[in-house]
C-alpha cells in the first residue's frame, strides 16, 4: 500500500508521519509538495500537523487553495482514505471536506500532553481494530483545536455516528468533547490528537499505531475482494 | 529620493556623535586612525555597532581566555556560529546558547521569540538539522502583575515561535528572584545534529564568488540593537529603544528547510546567519575569517521600506536572514532552491582580495572599511576587578542550622516555592514532542532525544544556580557545571561539552567584573576536571536597572551522550520494593539555599563547598552502575535538599516511598550540600550495586501506599503525608501566583 | 489606490475566550463599566482602483480567504483613494 | 451603556508576517490588484454610559490592555447608546 505525506510550507509533523508509515507500518510512503496536481498511484493521503503559511489569519486557512487540494478533494470523491491531523484537521476543515471548525483552546494556551482519547466509532476504516469505547493514550498538540459546529451540525454529526474520538477530559472546550470526526461518506478523518505520534512504546505510547493498521487492513481487504 | 539629514564626518567628530552610538573617545581615534580619516555616518555606526560588547566582547575576551575549549571529539570550538562535538557514527553535535534580555524586557513576546529565532539560524547556519530547544528564565518574584506578565508573555513567545518551527522545546529552567525584577533573563539554546561531511563555516573565500542574500526584507527594525544590548537598562531605554523586531517563525522554517538543502550543493562556499548588526557582522566576520574583502551594492539589498539609507541597511536587525557565498556562475542552482521555497533572494556583493568592505549605493562609495578592523582587531580591555565588600563578610558567617516549625508544613512550603515547583504550566505550552525523538520529555533530570539511525541519544540540560555564585563566584561556578553534568548522567549520559551563557551587571564596576573573572574560573575548573570543554557561548553585561545588577549568571548548557537507548533513566521510581539510596553525605549547609530564602527573605552565608575530584569520581560510578542496567532511577539531589529530591521521584508516579534517616533533621532533610544523588535500585541488583557504589547509603524503599514517609533513627515520625498532597501543592503552585493578581 | 478596511467578528453564538479573558483584565484593573467584550480582526488593504468590480471583488475575497463563513461575519468599507 | 469600537493595527515600521503571508496568498489567487495588507484587531465592548470621563477612560484602557505601545497603535470610536 502507498500513503502520500502532503508537504504544505511550514508543516512540520510530516517527517513524523513518515516514519510512523515506513518506520512502524512498514509499508510505503511518499512525500508529496503542495504544488503538485496529482496524487495518482497513492492509496491514502495523510495531512500531517504543523503551522501551514504560518497559520498566519487562520489555521490552515491559506493552505486550503494550494494546486495538491484539488486532487486531494478529488481523491475524497473517489473514496480513497484521507487523514488530517491537528493542521491537516483544520485544512480539511477549511476546505469544506469536514464541516465545523477549530477555534482557539479555552484556555487561550497551545497544550502539549498526552491524553486519553476514547474511540467512539470503530466502525470506520480508520478505526476498526479499536474496540468500541476503548480508551487510547495519544498525545495533543494545538493551540486552536477547540472543535465548533452549530447545533444542527452537531446533531447530524451524532445522529450519523460521525464522532469518531472525543476526550477523556476535555483540554480545549471542544463541543460534545470531539476531539475527531469522519465524513458521511466515511473516508476522510481529522482529529486533534497525534497518533502518528504514538507509535512506538521508547515515546510513551504505541496506540496511535491502530489507525495505520486500520487503513492498511481495510485496504487489503477491498482489494482481495477486487482481486 | 529625499534627502537624509545624515551628519557630515566634521558634525559627527565635533559634535562628538559617536558617543551616541557608543563609541568612546578614544575609540573614534583609533577609528580616525584606521580608515586614515574622518569616518561618515554610516561608517561610524559599522564601527560603533562591530565595537560594542555584544559583537566585539571588548570586555569579556580576557575573562573568555580562561576556558578549557579543547578535547578529543570538539570539532569546533567557539569562534563559529555554535561548536560541534563528535558523537560517532560519523555524526557530530552541534550547539550553543544565547541571551534575548533586553528585547524581552520592552516587548516579552517578540523579545523572546526573536531570541529563539537567531539561536536556530545559528545552528542551521553550520548546515546542522536543529533537533531540539532549550531555555533558562529569570524573573522577579512572581507577585507583581508586571512580572507575571513578562513571564507569561516570554514563555508563550517561545512557544509561538518553537512550535511554529517544528522544533521541539524539551527542557529548562525558571527561576524567580527580586534581583531579576527590572531585568529578566532569557536565554535560548538550540542543540542540532550533522553529518561531519556537512559541517560549513562562515568564510567569505574565493576572489569572486557571489555574496547573496536569502530570506526576510531589510527594515527599519533593530536599528542599533546590538549597542542597545551592551547599555544598562533605565527608564530612557524605554525612550530609546530600537524598533522592536517581530519574529516571523513561518520564514524561519522556509529559511531552514531551504538552507539545509543549499547545503548539500558544493556551489556552496559559506554560510552565516544575520544575528546582531546584521549585514554588517555576517560580511565583515565572512570575509575577515577567510582573509578576504566583502564589496556589496546596497541597491540590491531586499528592503521591507522605501528609501532606506545605507547606515539603516547596514545596522537592521530585521530577522530570518542569511548571508551566503556561493561559486561564481553557480548563483542559479542556489536560486532553484531558494524559488522552490518562496524566498528572497538576490546576489549583493562579490569576495575580493583586498580585505575591505566596501559599499555602494547609488553608484557611489557609501563606506570602506579594512575588514579586519571590524572584527579580528576590535579593541579589547582588561577591565579593574575588586572583590565586593559583601564576599568576605559571607565567609566570615558560619554555617548555621535553621529552626523550622513543622517538618511536614516545611516540605510542603517548599514544594511551592516558585523556584522548586513543578514547570509543567511552562512546558504544557511547549511541543516538547514534534520530530518524534523526545524519549525523555521535560520533567525529569534532563531531556533525551534518540538520534534516529543510531542506538544512541542525547541528554540536553540548562542550569544555573546563582545565588551560590552571588555568595561565591568561584565556588558557584563549580556548582554550575557540575549539577548540569549530574542532570546528564542521572539520564544515562556521558557529559560532552558546555555553552555557557554569562548574564551579569555592568562589567565597568570592578565588583561586576571580580563575579565575572571568578566565576569564569570557577567553570573552568570544573569543565578541566569533568572533561566539558567549552565550545561557545554568549556573553550578556550590563543586566541593570537603575543601578541594581542581576545575580551573576551564568547559565550552563550542557549536552551528554548516551550510548544505547538502554540506558536512558529517569528520575522517577519505577516499582514498589525497589531499595532507595542516596550516595554523597550531607553537612549543614543552608547558604543561598532555598529554605534560607523562604525563612529571612534573605541570601547570605557561605555557598555550598564542593570537592571536584569527588563529584567526578562519583558521576563516573554511578554511570557506569547505569550503563550496566543496575539503576532503576537516578536523580540529582538539589535547590531544597534531601526532601525535595525525593518528593521529586515519587511525584507523578503512583507509589510511595518509605525511607528512614538519621542525624539532625532540618539539616538531613533540606540542606542543599552537593554532589548527592538519590537511586533507587531493583532487589536483585543490590549486590552489584553496593560492590561499586561504597558511598552510597541504603535508605529505606520504594512503596506501593502513596505515601511519603520519612522516620527518624528510632522510627520517629519525621514527615508522613500522601504523595497525592505532595503533587498537588508542587503543581498548583505556580499557577496559584498567577491566578492571584487576576481576581 | 483606494484603501479597504475590513473587520471580521466572530458571529454571535461563537465562544470568544481571548474576548473573556480582556474583559477579566479590564475589570481586575477597576474597568467594571466594560462588558461584551468581544475580539475580532481588523485589515487594511490597498485595492488598484482600476480594478473592475471593486466592490465585488472584495466580497469575494471576503467570502474565500479573509473570514470563514461558520464561525465568522464581516463587513467591509471602502475608503478614499490614497497615493501609495 | 454605549458600543465602543477599538481599532489595533501595527506600528508603521513593524514588520507584519500574517499582512504578509495574506498578501501572497490573494496574489496567488489571482488578485493582484491588492497590495500593502496589514492585519490589525477589532474589538467591540460596551460602556456604561454614566462612567466618569468615557473618552479618558477608553484611552487608559488602550494603553494598558487592548494594545502594546511598544509595537501597536490604537484608535477607538465612541458609538450609538444600545440596550444591553
Ligand atoms: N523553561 C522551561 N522549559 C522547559 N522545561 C523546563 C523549563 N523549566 C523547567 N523545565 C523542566 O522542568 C524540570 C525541572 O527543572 P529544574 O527544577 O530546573 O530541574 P533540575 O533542578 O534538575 O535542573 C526539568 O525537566 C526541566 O527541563
Ligand atoms: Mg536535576
Amino acid at each position: 500500500m502507498k500513503y502520500a505525506v502532503i508537504v504544505f510550507p511550514g508543516s512540520n509533523c510530516d517527517v513524523d508521519m513518515y516514519h510512523a508509515i515506513c518506520d512502524e507500518l512498514g509499508e510505503e510512503v511518499e512525500y508529496v509538495w503542495h504544488t503538485k496536481s496529482s496524487l495518482a498511484g497513492f492509496d491514502a493521503i495523510l495531512l500531517p500537523g504543523g503551522f501551514t503559511f504560518g497559520d498566519y489569519l487562520r489555521c490552515g486557512a491559506i493552505a486550503r487553495f494550494s494546486p495538491i487540494m484539488q486532487a486531494i478533494i478529488e481523491a475524497a470523491k473517489a473514496g480513497k482514505p484521507i487523514l488530517g491531523v491537528c493542521n491537516g484537521f483544520q485544512i480539511l476543515v477549511e476546505a469544506g471536506l469536514l464541516p465545523g471548525a477549530l477555534v482557539r483552546n479555552k484556555n487561550l494556551k497551545f497544550i502539549c500532553r498526552h491524553i486519553n482519547l476514547i474511540v467512539k466509532n470503530n466502525q470506520t476504516l480508520f478505526t476498526s481494530l479499536y474496540k468500541k469505547g476503548e480508551v487510547i493514550d495519544i498525545p495533543i498538540a494545538h493551540g486552536e483545536g477547540s472543535y465548533y459546529c452549530d447545533e444542527e451540525t452537531l446533531k447530524s454529526l451524532q445522529e450519523n455516528n460521525q464522532i469518531v474520538f472525543s476526550y477523556d477530559s476535555n483540554p480545549n472546550g471542544s463541543v460534545d468533547n470531539i476531539a475527531g470526526i469522519i465524513n458521511e461518506q466515511g473516508n476522510v478523518l481529522g482529529m486533534m490528537p497525534h497518533p502518528e505520534r504514538a507509535v512506538d512504546a521508547l515515546l510513551g505510547s504505541a496506540d496511535g499505531l491502530k489507525i495505520f493498521q486500520s487503513i492498511l487492513a481495510n485496504w487489503r481487504d477491498t482489494h482481495a475482494a477486487n482481486a | 529620493m529625499p534627502q537624509t539629514h545624515e551628519p557630515t564626518p566634521q558634525q559627527i567628530k565635533e559634535q562628538q556623535l559617536y558617543r551616541e552610538m557608543g563609541l568612546s573617545d578614544e575609540e573614534f581615534a583609533k577609528v580616525e586612525e584606521i580608515l586614515g580619516r574622518m569616518p561618515n555616518y554610516t561608517e561610524t555606526g559599522i564601527f560603533a555597532v562591530m565595537w560594542s560588547e555584544h559583537c566585539s566582547y571588548k570586555n569579556s575576551k580576557p575573562v573568555l581566555r580562561k576556558f578549557p575549549t579543547s578535547g578529543s571529539r570538539v570539532l569546533q570550538g567557539p569562534g563559529e556560529g555554535a561548536g560541534i562535538v563528535d558523537i560517532g557514527d560519523k555524526k557530530a553535535v552541534v550547539f550553543k546558547i544565547e541571551s534575548h534580555n533586553h528585547p524581552s524586557a520592552i516587548e516579552p513576546y517578540q523579545g523572546a521569540a526573536t531570541g529563539v529565532g537567531g539561536i536556530i539560524r545559528d545552528i542551521f547556519s553550520m548546515g546542522a538539522r536543529p533537533i531540539a530547544m532549550l531555555n533558562s528564565l529569570r524573573f522577579g518574584e512572581l507577585d507583581t502583575s508586571r512580572t507575571k506578565y513578562l513571564f507569561e508573555e516570554v514563555v508563550a513567545g517561545i512557544a509561538g515561535y518553537g512550535n511554529c518551527i517544528g522544533i521541539p522545546t524539551v527542557a529548562g529552567e525558571v527561576q524567580f528572584d527580586a534581583c531579576y525584577e527590572g531585568n529578566p533573563l532569557v536565554n535560548a539554546m538550540c542543540v542540532g545534529i550533522i553529518d561531519h561531511k556537512d559541517i560549513k563555516k562562515g568564510q567569505a573565500k574565493g576572489v569572486g564568488n557571489s555574496v547573496i542574500y536569502v530570506g526576510a526584507s531589510t527594515g527599519k527594525d533593530g536599528i542599533h540593537g546590538a549597542t542597545f544590548a551592551s547599555e544598562e537598562l533605565s527608564e530612557a531605554s524605554e525612550e530609546k529603544r530600537p524598533a522592536v523586531q517581530v519574529g516571523d517563525p513561518f520564514m524561519e522554517k522556509l529559511l531552514l528547510e531551504a538552507c539545509l538543502e543549499i547545503i548539500q550543493s558544493d556551489a556552496l562556499v559559506g554560510i552565516q546567519d544575520m544575528g546582531a548588526a546584521g549585514l554588517t557582522s555576517s560580511s565583515a566576520e565572512m570575509a575577515s575569517k577567510a582573509g578576504m574583502g566583502i564589496e556589496m551594492n546596497l541597491d540590491q539589498v531586499p528592503q521591507r521600506e522605501p528609501n532606506m539609507t545605507p547606515y539603516e541597511m547596514m545596522l537592521s536587525e530585521s530577522q530570518e536572514r542569511m548571508l551566503l557565498v556561493v561559486q561564481k556562475g553557480r548563483e542559479e542552482e542556489i536560486f532553484a532552491i531558494t524559488q522552490k521555497y518562496d524566498l528572497e533572494a538576490s546576489v549583493v556583493g562579490t569576495v575580493t582580495e583586498d580585505k575591505m568592505l566596501r559599499l555602494f549605493f547609488k553608484g557611489e562609495v557609501a563606506a570602506e572599511i579594512p575588514v579586519d578592523a571590524l572584527a579580528e582587531e576590535a579593541p579589547v580591555y582588561n577591565k579593574p576587578s575588586k572583590e565586593p565588600d559583601y564576599f568576605a563578610k559571607f565567609r566570615q558567617m558560619e554555617n548555621v542550622e535553621p529552626e523550622v516549625e513543622s517538618l511536614e508544613e516545611t516540605l510542603l512550603h517548599l514544594l511551592e516555592q516558585t523556584t522548586i515547583a513543578s514547570k509543567e504550566w511552562v512546558y504544557d505550552q511547549y511541543d516538547y514532542q514534534v520530530r518524534t525523538n523526545t524519549v525523555v520529555c521535560p520533567g525529569s533530570d534532563a531531556a533525551v532525544l534518540r538520534v534516529r539511525g543510531t542506538h544512541k541519544a542525547l541528554a540536553m540540560t540548562t542550569d544555573c544556580n546563582s545565588r551560590y555564585i552571588y555568595l561565591d563566584p568561584v565556588e558557584g561556578g563549580k556548582i554550575a557545571v557540575a549539577e548540569a553534568a549530574r542532570n546528564i548522567v542521572c539520564s544515562g549520559g556521558q557529559p560532552l561539552a558546555i555553552t555557557d551563557c554569562l548574564n551579569y551587571g555592568n562589567p565597568e564596576k570592578p565588583e561586576i567584573f571580580w563575579q565575572l573573572e571568578k566565576s569564569a574560573d570557577g567553570i573552568s575548573e570544573a569543565c578541566r576536571v569533568l572533561e566539558t570543554p567549552v565550545i561557545g557561548g554568549n556573553v550578556s553585561l550590563y543586566n541593570e536597572t537603575n543601578g541594581e545588577a542581576v545575580y551573576p549568571t551564568p547559565v550552563i548548557g550542557m549536552v551528554g551522550l548516551i550510548e544505547d537507548l538502554s540506558h536512558i533513566t529517569t528520575q522517577y521510581f519505577k516499582k514498589a520494593g525497589d531499595l532507595i539510596y542516596v550516595i554523597g553525605g550531607t553537612k549543614t549547609e543552608f547558604g543561598g539555599s532555598e529554605l534560607q530564602k523562604m525563612l529571612t527573605g534573605k541570601i547570605e552565608g557561605k555557598a555550598p563547598a564542593i570537592d571536584l575530584t569527588v563529584e567526578k569520581d562519583r558521576q563516573r560510578r554511578l554511570l557506569r552502575m547505569i550503563q550496566a542496567g543496575w539503576v532503576a532511577s537516578a536523580h540529582d539531589v538539589s535547590e531544597g535538599g534531601l526532601s525535595c529530591a525525593l518528593a521529586e521521584c515519587v511525584m507523578g508516579t503512583n507509589l510511595g516511598l518509605d525511607v528512614q534517616l538519621s542525624g539532625s533533621m532540618v539539616t538531613t532533610l533540606f540542606s542543599e550540600s552537593q554532589s548527592r544523588f538519590v537511586v533507587s535500585v531493583k532487589p536483585e541488583n543490590q549486590a552489584a550495586f553496593e560492590v561499586t557504589m561504597t558511598d552510597a547509603l541504603q535508605i529505606g524503599q520504594v512503596t506501593d501506599d502513596g505515601q511519603y514517609q520519612i522516620t527518624g533513627q528510632s522510627n520517629e515520625k519525621w514527615i508522613q503525608l500522601p504523595v497525592s498532597e505532595l503533587t498537588r501543592r508542587w503543581k498548583g503552585a505556580i499557577p496559584k501566583c498567577l491566578q492571584k493578581s487576576k481576581a | 489606490m483606494r484603501k479597504v478596511k475590513v473587520y471580521v467578528t466572530l458571529k454571535e453564538n461563537v465562544l470568544d475566550p481571548q474576548g473573556s479573558a480582556v474583559e477579566h483584565a479590564l475589570h481586575s484593573l477597576g474597568y467594571q463599566a466594560v462588558s461584551h467584550v468581544r475580539i475580532g480582526k481588523y485589515m487594511e488593504l490597498l485595492v488598484d482602483e482600476n480594478v473592475e468590480n471593486m466592490d465585488e471583488t472584495i466580497k469575494e475575497m471576503c467570502e474565500k480567504i479573509l473570514s470563514n463563513p461558520v464561525i465568522e461575519d464581516y463587513t467591509y468599507e471602502i475608503g478614499e483613494v490614497v497615493s501609495e
